[in-house]
């Protein structure tokens, strides 16, 4: 591993990002990545964060048109709700500001101890929680669905409609839209390694691959001999197309875990597109590439997100971060 | 045997709690691989660590003090789903304490029985659910009787997870997969009642 | 693998590149990727090549401030000579190509036969080589040192140049300007696996790693007992400073090979700044990411370039690529 | 055994040099991992099927046309340093071939001798260095006697790169560690001689 000590890996990752991002303020004792310009006077602000190993969510979805601040978390531990709380009051402008927290019990309780906490410093606080990943079952009786790609839609529209000048409520209401809207389906060719383990999560033998993993190294539902990128295919989009009806086209992200080569992910591209299109679902924009990662493992994940006009729009609006940049 | 317990009690128990998770994080980090995200020895490992150091530099009066200073310090540095929940435990069982110099056992069984309560509110899981809770309900119902049969039952409450198929935390994702291992939080909850028949056995 | 048999990997990914890339026109059957917007009139065109494997290189680089055309090898083999004078054809406005190449033996030859037969069609050709590797002997009687991550540099820089409307001779003088400028070192910390080989090029055991590899595979100059991120990162960057004595500030590419988390890329990031601050020397420019990558290799590369005012200039004019991106 | 060789002769050479290469790609493969980038065998495979392929749709009137056509494709399908090197050398000695219809064995020897002088040309390579060079050379004199001590003589060449440093190509990158290997280009050209001479045989 590319590290020093297991202990200093995300303060040596912030250090880093401080060094290559002038555009950021980088607290490094304290975890938090807020834009340079924050707070923008008027404009809610978003504020998300999770366990580090997922990168670039989020630290490098901080800039305009998207975040306003992140709050990384040991790897794969969410932060603390100290981060959420110092994070919020240095972005926000008094318009208030929106938690985008991923569905996880660590992620869920720290977040919502900081929305207490923020809101006892004065801070306006609305919390949307993500939770796209159809491997895992919705109940009451269980920790609910995973939120693994959706984020990144959730934060780049959000963090759109933010810039255009959306009060709170309304950016929070889109953001549920956003979820309401997005699923998906990941698949592990390899475990990661987490620093403070160095060996494996799970052994999975070359030739194997998990179903339905998440993006914590956790195994999948069911493990499965080796298929081609067209099977793989196959699978993620219909195990997504059985929970989600898209009556308009989609925004796709076929994304990395972190150790699938660009190559590989592309041609997954073109099979996920050849069953979208055999099952007549439109696809309006694709996103392909490492943005919702797991360390080194190698695998994949679909995520699909039913557009509509507004939230077409507000994909296409220029986003300026470390990750995830376009338009003027 | 049944006298009082004072400020450096608890304190022992938290130095004496941090002492076991180093010693035996490596193997909370293995449980936690193979249900979850492997991480969770790191994670106590790094939280008590903090409440060791920070009672040694200035420990509080009372009991309760000290367990609502080490609830507040996990919950400020160990993230996760451990850290609010051992938090919560820790805080709400100091808090239940209130500003009593000495506590007998009783009154510290009560204590923590409120803070599992809380644990339990702020998790939404239930006994059975192969969460902390499969450990810490009985532990405390144990401490009732002794420190030697919570912490009995604490170690019986983490092994009967084994069998069980996870409905909450990390572990819940696997389903069918979950069963057959041992909870990861339960073990470590097994380690603070070590920690705690330990320290009154002097 | 993600792939469905390792024959069609290059032709899969162009498909799933087409297919997420609107902007760019994309000839899967003959593997010539160009800017929709080809030829640009009056517009020097660059246009480069060389084996798949390394992406987002060369493809994900084409756009407008960056390369005009890219023709995609077999993996780790250079394209053939039909491909590149396609490309030249397509995407020459009159104004002259120029072939970025990477200097291997394959890339040296193949681009050279095409120059020949594209001067033949009438079409005016430059070329400049990349050689920017130091763990390489540079002498008439090796191969000379390789290209790889200041091959990123020289397509950003000569693109920007040709965008601002130079003319051939002086983009061509400008490419070889960064070249004599850029060093790069690079490092593995696992082998990377071949789809058509299917199991890792070369054996490295974990805890140990090769200093001084390139970015196909092939071993390094040293074997080494693991290395801290901190030790390793005062070994590229002096590798690097033993053969460039940057008078002016530099240009700054902390490169992944592709398998290695960009949390731990961050975090050697800031062990290199460390070190080029303690040798003084001053960073302007800094990029962090899987850009010039080997597949799935583990690992990383650091590449310097001396940079002056006008090339500080042309990096931070606009670029619209897939991979690269800033600016309006 | 002197007798002459036509466009039959020649097309028969390169499709047996097709099978030979499928046959071994694996081993072509695995050399070149260990000295270069393991694309090796999958290169020449890949470029000699299509040889093969439209020699047999199209099969050209003369030797030399045939040679021709084998070099233009291996140019236009192999990439890396070998499409060129490899197609330089057939074309090369096709063209040396000139439009006979029949050439004899030392014709054939005199053209593939032009066509490796101009793959050393090309590739700027010369005898020692490691590359196919090492293989070529030593099986184009053998021509001049008989095929089979083209055969041999590019089989112990392609053996003799083993101890040496490579100097060019790929391999060159690993200075000292390119020693005690075969060259994958070597071990390919010698590939080229069994075919030759097992068509020769009948
Ligand atoms: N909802 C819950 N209620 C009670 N305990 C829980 C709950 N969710 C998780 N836990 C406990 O937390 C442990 C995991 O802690 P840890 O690994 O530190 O956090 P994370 O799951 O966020 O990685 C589990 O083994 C379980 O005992
Ligand atoms: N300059 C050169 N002159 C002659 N032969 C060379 C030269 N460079 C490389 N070769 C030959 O090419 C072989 C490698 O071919 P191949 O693996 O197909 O191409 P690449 O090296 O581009 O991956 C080497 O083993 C060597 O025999
Ligand atoms: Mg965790
Ligand atoms: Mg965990
Ligand atoms: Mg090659
Ligand atoms: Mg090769």
């Amino acid at each position: 591993m590319l590290i020093n000590v297991p202990e200093t890996v995300v303060a040596d990752a912030l250090r880093g990002i401080a060094a290559a991002h002038p555009e950021l303020t980088v607290d490094v004792e304290r975890r938090v990545v807020v834009r340079r310009d924050a707070p923008v006077a008027g404009k809610v602000a978003l504020v998300s964060g999770g366990g580090s190993g997922h990168e670039p969510l989020h630290a490098g979805f901080v800039g305009p048109g998207m975040l306003d601040g992140a709050c990384p978390g040991e790897v794969f531990t969410s932060p603390v709700p100290d981060q959420m709380v110092r994070a919020a009051a240095a972005v926000d402008s008094g318009a208030g500001v929106l938690f985008v927290v991923k569905n996880y019990t660590g992620d869920v309780l720290n977040f919502e101890m900081a929305a207490e906490l923020a809101e006892d410093e004065g801070i306006q606080v609305a919390k949307v929680l993500v939770d796209d990943d159809v491997a895992v079952a919705d109940s009451l009786y269980t920790a609910g669905r995973r939120g693994t790609g959706a984020t990144l839609f959730v934060e780049k529209l959000a963090g759109a409609a933010a810039e255009e000048g959306m009060p709170l409520e309304r950016v929070e209401s889109l953001a549920r839209r956003v979820v309401r809207r997005s699923r998906s389906f990941g698949v592990a060719l390899s475990s990661c390694t987490t620093p403070a383990k160095g060996s494996p999560t799970f052994d999975l033998p070359p030739g194997e691959l998990e179903l339905g993993v998440g993006i914590h190294g956790e195994p999948g539902r069911e493990r499965r001999g080796m298929m081609t990128a067209r099977e793989i295919a196959e699978v993620a989009v219909d195990a997504v197309l059985d929970d989600l009806r898209p009556s308009d086209p989609v925004l796709l992200l076929v994304n990395g875990m972190g150790g699938t080569p660009l190559l590989e992910l592309y041609g997954f591209n073109a099979e996920v597109r050849r069953v979208l299109d055999a099952r007549r679902v439109p696809v309006a924009r694709t996103l392909v590439g490492n943005y919702v990662t797991s360390l080194d493992m190698a695998g994949c994940s679909v995520t699909l997100c039913t557009a509509d006009e507004e939230l077409l729009r507000l994909w296409d609006a220029p986003v300026a971060t470390a990750a995830l940049r376009w338009g003027r | 045997m049944s006298g009082t317990y004072g400020a450096g009690f608890a304190a022992r128990w938290m130095a004496a709690t941090a002492e076991a998770v180093e010693r035996e994080a490596g193997r909370l980090t293995e449980l936690d691989a193979a249900i979850g995200d492997a991480d969770h020895g790191a994670n106590l490992r790094r939280g008590f660590a903090a409440v060791a150091d920070a009672l040694a530099k200035e420990p509080p009066a009372t009991p309760g003090a000290v367990l609502v200073t080490a609830g507040r310090l996990l919950i400020s540095t160990v993230g996760g789903a451990s850290g609010p929940l051992y938090g919560t435990l820790l805080r709400r069982a100091g808090k239940a304490l209130g500003e009593a110099g000495e506590v007998t056992r009783t009154e510290l069984a009560d204590a923590l029985a409120a803070g599992v309560a809380a644990v339990g509110q702020l998790g939404g899981a239930v006994a059975g659910d192969k969460t902390m809770l499969d450990a810490l309900e009985p532990a405390v119902a144990g401490l009732r009787e002794s420190f030697a049969a919570a912490r009995a039952a604490a170690r019986d409450g983490a092994l009967a997870t084994v069998p069980l198929r996870a409905r909450k935390g990390r572990a819940a994702y696997l389903g069918e997969r979950s069963v057959g291992h041992e909870d990861p939080g339960a073990a470590s909850s097994a380690l603070l009642f070590d920690a705690l028949e330990e320290v009154a056995a002097g």
